[in-house]
């Protein structure tokens, strides 16, 4: 009960709990969860943009590309070891993507058909996981807080970089930004739905915004990816294929049309375009790396008896 | 100033194609953290391939870009060397190539790093610090392989004899016969940096308990243009994109 | 016509890409003899596309030829079903997408030969006796192997669970609403055809002692344009030598 | 002795011997490795052109590409065939190929390096082949004779299609002839070297002479081959790449320069450019298939019981 006190003081004055604080335990399992769906689909989320890498249109964007794909590897690696100060491992959350029982993001269900979508992905994707995760800079679990602070960084980085690559194929040849258009007409809304299902039907939000771990509701932050994204695709010379989207002078805010939630149902329940595709190539490359594992654990534990035998 | 481009072309493929073959593994390698350290490896050889083809460009003096080079040329204009060209295979296959290579480019770059040509001495001097720890990742990869589990020596092993065939190439100095003729001093002897190389990997072979292939004396040319069957694939992959869309800015 | 032109060089994509994907088994076939037979049906299809390639281009009436459409389409203009451009995976995989797909074929070319657009009338009349081998070749081969040892019933189980997802967009007659509306009589109601498809596999599938899948709601749109990211690696392959010589003669 | 004194004047004359007939176990074994290294020739051989099937610069040229590779598995299937005749059987034979103790043809240890190759195999290596076979149309073993009147036909067929592909490329643009000259000039002593060692070292020829197995020398043959394609190589517009090449008035013969028979030699003993990925794909793809193979010979296996049993 004292520390349960702490816990909440610490709480309400907006402190960090750190790994060796107690918590309660619906607390830890739901940042493991949380956690663990974010390293999730930074790993997955490298597969729709790793499927251009090798037909990249320049030497240039190719190393952005590489450079961007590695970044998210890493975010994936610092996210873990966030989870793992909360006493799971690795191999444990790997596992539980593997056989369906954790989630990673729908957004990256969907497959990149041209290269326009890797601005898309930059500039919407990223967009919209900037907007959810920089309030998580500030979560009350302290190591997830830091990670998100650089893995933020990272992805506004990025964010830029998509917008740029869409800024040039709009403003180049007509088909360039055709290829623009109808990337932006693909992924507008299913970046919509990254900020998860309408605040009425959010199972989460509530306790999540108690214990400091969410800050804004799903349909704020949407709305604030709406305003933000007009914005930026007038600069861009694109259309958001949203007929519905008007200036609301009393909201001071944009009106949007109504998200279709069957939709984003049936991708999280499996049957989106890529599901089966997406987990094919992760768990084939989890199993065929097995022995190459197995081999560096061999070597390593050869490598530590000789050292106790050299003591 | 032909001769000198074609030099460097030669040394700008060889990075550029296996940085390709590197980027292959990327969401396919065993563990998350070689899926980093291949891309670091990859995006290296294609800073390096940048460079160097961006010099060629220049040397050649019409106007053409490290773009053009690498996307408009077609297979028999590639003069990269074969070993770098061959499919990722399984882990092992990737690592011996990569020892094989970055033992070889370290020696190449040491040596190019004291050339009179002030653009190569330049880019070698940087390069060869990359080079060694791309080196240094193969090395540590062959121990763990070679002296791992059973499995994994008998596939390290399997690995280098695969890709053994490829070696006398990097050492024929008949491969760039033309070159040295026409840059002397500038163009490095590859049969001057075996040595070398074979210093670097003996040990490490040796550590690993694995047993260095006897030199086979395969297909060579990748210098004159002349490639495995596997070239060809890469590029129809790689330029797909930019020939599709001809003379636009990305 | 426009109408006319879209539904034909939906029919002739489909046989493309699966001519290409039979093609890529070409010495890669368990045995001699089906790297005859899948060349054989992989040249039947590319007949079928050729004859509708060129007839979608005399339709649209610019001059473009079964070439153009072929080889200077990017991969969001191809509008073929999304089953024929899964990769081919085991043999097992190759036979289930191939049985599902020749059977709809066999429906859809019954169909259509006795549509009163000549030209397709004529097309199908005549494909839909290779098509009828297809079908049976497939038919034979879902036999032997699920019916023949328990490695090849497992796996010819496991090939029709993942290809089955893709069954649904075949007859869903949303996926071409547009077609239907304007091409009343011409382009055949994909839901007419499921009747004749099912009463061909189910005792197929019986027999061979294995389980129909459920029927699964996996993405669809091909006929839209929307495709799996394998489509877009086929194509640069496909594409690449005749993209690289823009307006020559071959 | 009778069956052997039956033998020569069967070969005396000029007459086919057929499977029912006696033969001398030297004829027999010398048949069983002609034969089967011809049959593995052209299952290899489909490799090489196989590799631009994918990538064929139109549908027309994809076609033709397809079906000849398809006549070469057919030629290989006769020809195994024929070979069983004498008392082997398939798979026997194709366990040799994969372990090494039987060859095929050297010439499909060259890599295709652009799509030029396919002409130049079609003219070069396909005639040379013909000129090789159409003697043995006339072999005293019946079975293999027939079968090489057949084989020999639809080469001839595709000796046309590749000339046809060179000539269209030499007259084509200055890429596309320059294609057709690399192809030629990669393609020509490879080709030259398919008749086999000079006549002075060559092992085999005076015995299969003898037996009616073998026509003509391999000297004989080449010099054929070459004249003939000094010819045709006019009428391509391209370059033989032989500088001694000349009219010689009295031999009324071309005469042409050395061959370098230490590159022969080589790539025979296994360190071509392909040998290894040649034989890589053959065994690859045996290996991959058999749960196929057993698949349908079990199938097979129960039919036959069922039909017994009701039987």
């Amino acid at each position: 009960a004292a520390r349960q006190a702490e816990f909440d003081r610490l709480i309400a004055q907006d402190q960090r709990i750190e790994p060796r604080d107690w918590m309660p335990e619906g607390y830890r399992k739901t940042l493991i969860r949380q956690i663990a769906q974010h390293a999730h689909s930074e790993i997955i989320g490298m597969q729709p943009e790793g499927n251009w890498i090798t037909r990249a249109p320049s030497l240039r964007r190719k190393a952005i590309l590489i450079a961007k794909v590695q970044d998210e590897a890493g975010h994936g690696l610092y996210l873990y070891s966030a989870a793992e100060t909360l006493g799971v491992d690795r191999e444990d959350l790997l596992d539980q993507l593997h056989t369906g029982r954790q989630k990673y993001s729908s957004i990256f269900n969907y497959p990149t058909l041209s290269w326009a979508d890797m601005g898309a992905i930059g500039w919407l994707v990223d967009g919209a996981a900037i907007m959810n995760q920089v309030p998580l800079c500030r979560c009350s679990y302290g190591p997830y807080g830091r990670a998100m602070v650089r893995v933020c960084k990272e992805e506004s980085f990025h964010q830029r970089q998509g917008f740029e690559i869409l800024h040039t194929l709009s403003h180049g040849s007509p088909a360039q930004h055709e290829m623009a258009q109808d990337a932006v007409n693909r992924f507008w809304w299913p970046s919509l739905m990254m900020f998860g299902p309408p605040d009425e039907s959010s199972a989460h939000t509530v306790q999540s915004a108690a214990w400091g771990i969410k800050r804004f509701s799903n349909d704020e932050l949407r709305q604030r990816f709406v305003d933000m994204c007009v914005d930026q695709a007038r600069i861009l010379g694109l259309r958001l294929p949203d007929p519905d989207l008007t200036w609301n002078e009393q909201r001071q805010h944009y009106d949007f049309g109504p998200i279709d939630w069957s939709e984003l149902n049936r991708v999280i329940r499996g049957d989106g375009p890529c599901n089966a595709d997406r987990m094919a190539r992760r768990v084939g490359a989890h199993t065929d790396g097995a022995w190459v594992r197995e081999a560096a654990s061999a070597y390593a534990a050869k490598h530590a008896d000789r050292s106790v035998v050299a003591a | 100033a032909d001769a000198l481009a074609r030099y460097v072309i030669g040394l700008g493929d060889d990075a550029l194609v296996l940085s390709h073959r590197l980027a292959e593994w990327i969401t396919r390698a065993p563990q998350l953290e070689e899926d980093m350290a291949l891309a670091n490896i990859s995006l290296d050889l294609l800073g390096q391939a940048r460079t160097l083809l961006t010099y060629a460009g220049q040397v050649q003096g019409q106007g053409r870009s490290e773009d053009d080079l690498a996307y408009l040329r077609s297979e028999r204009e590639f003069t990269n060397v074969q070993l770098v060209e061959i499919p990722n295979g399984d882990f092992a296959v990737t690592i011996a190539r990569q020892l094989i290579f970055s033992a070889y480019q370290f020696e190449l770059y040491s040596a190019l790093a004291g050339a009179p040509d002030a653009t190569l001495a330049a880019l070698a001097a940087k390069a060869v610090k990359e080079v060694d720890y791309h080196r240094d990742h193969a090395a540590q990869w062959t121990l763990r392989l070679g002296d791992g589990t059973e499995l994994s020596h008998a596939r390290m092993q399997a690995a280098l004899e695969a890709t053994w065939p490829y070696v006398e190439e990097l050492f024929d100095p008949a491969e760039i016969a033309d070159d040295l003729l026409a840059l002397p001093g500038i163009a490095v002897d590859p049969g001057t940096l075996r040595g070398g190389w074979s210093d670097y990997l003996r040990p490490v072979l040796a550590q690993a308990t694995l047993t260095e292939p006897q030199p086979i004396r395969r297909s060579r040319g990748g210098r004159r243009g002349l490639h495995t069957e596997h070239l060809g694939h890469l590029l129809a992959d790689m330029q797909s994109l930019h020939r599709a869309h001809p003379g636009v800015r990305w």
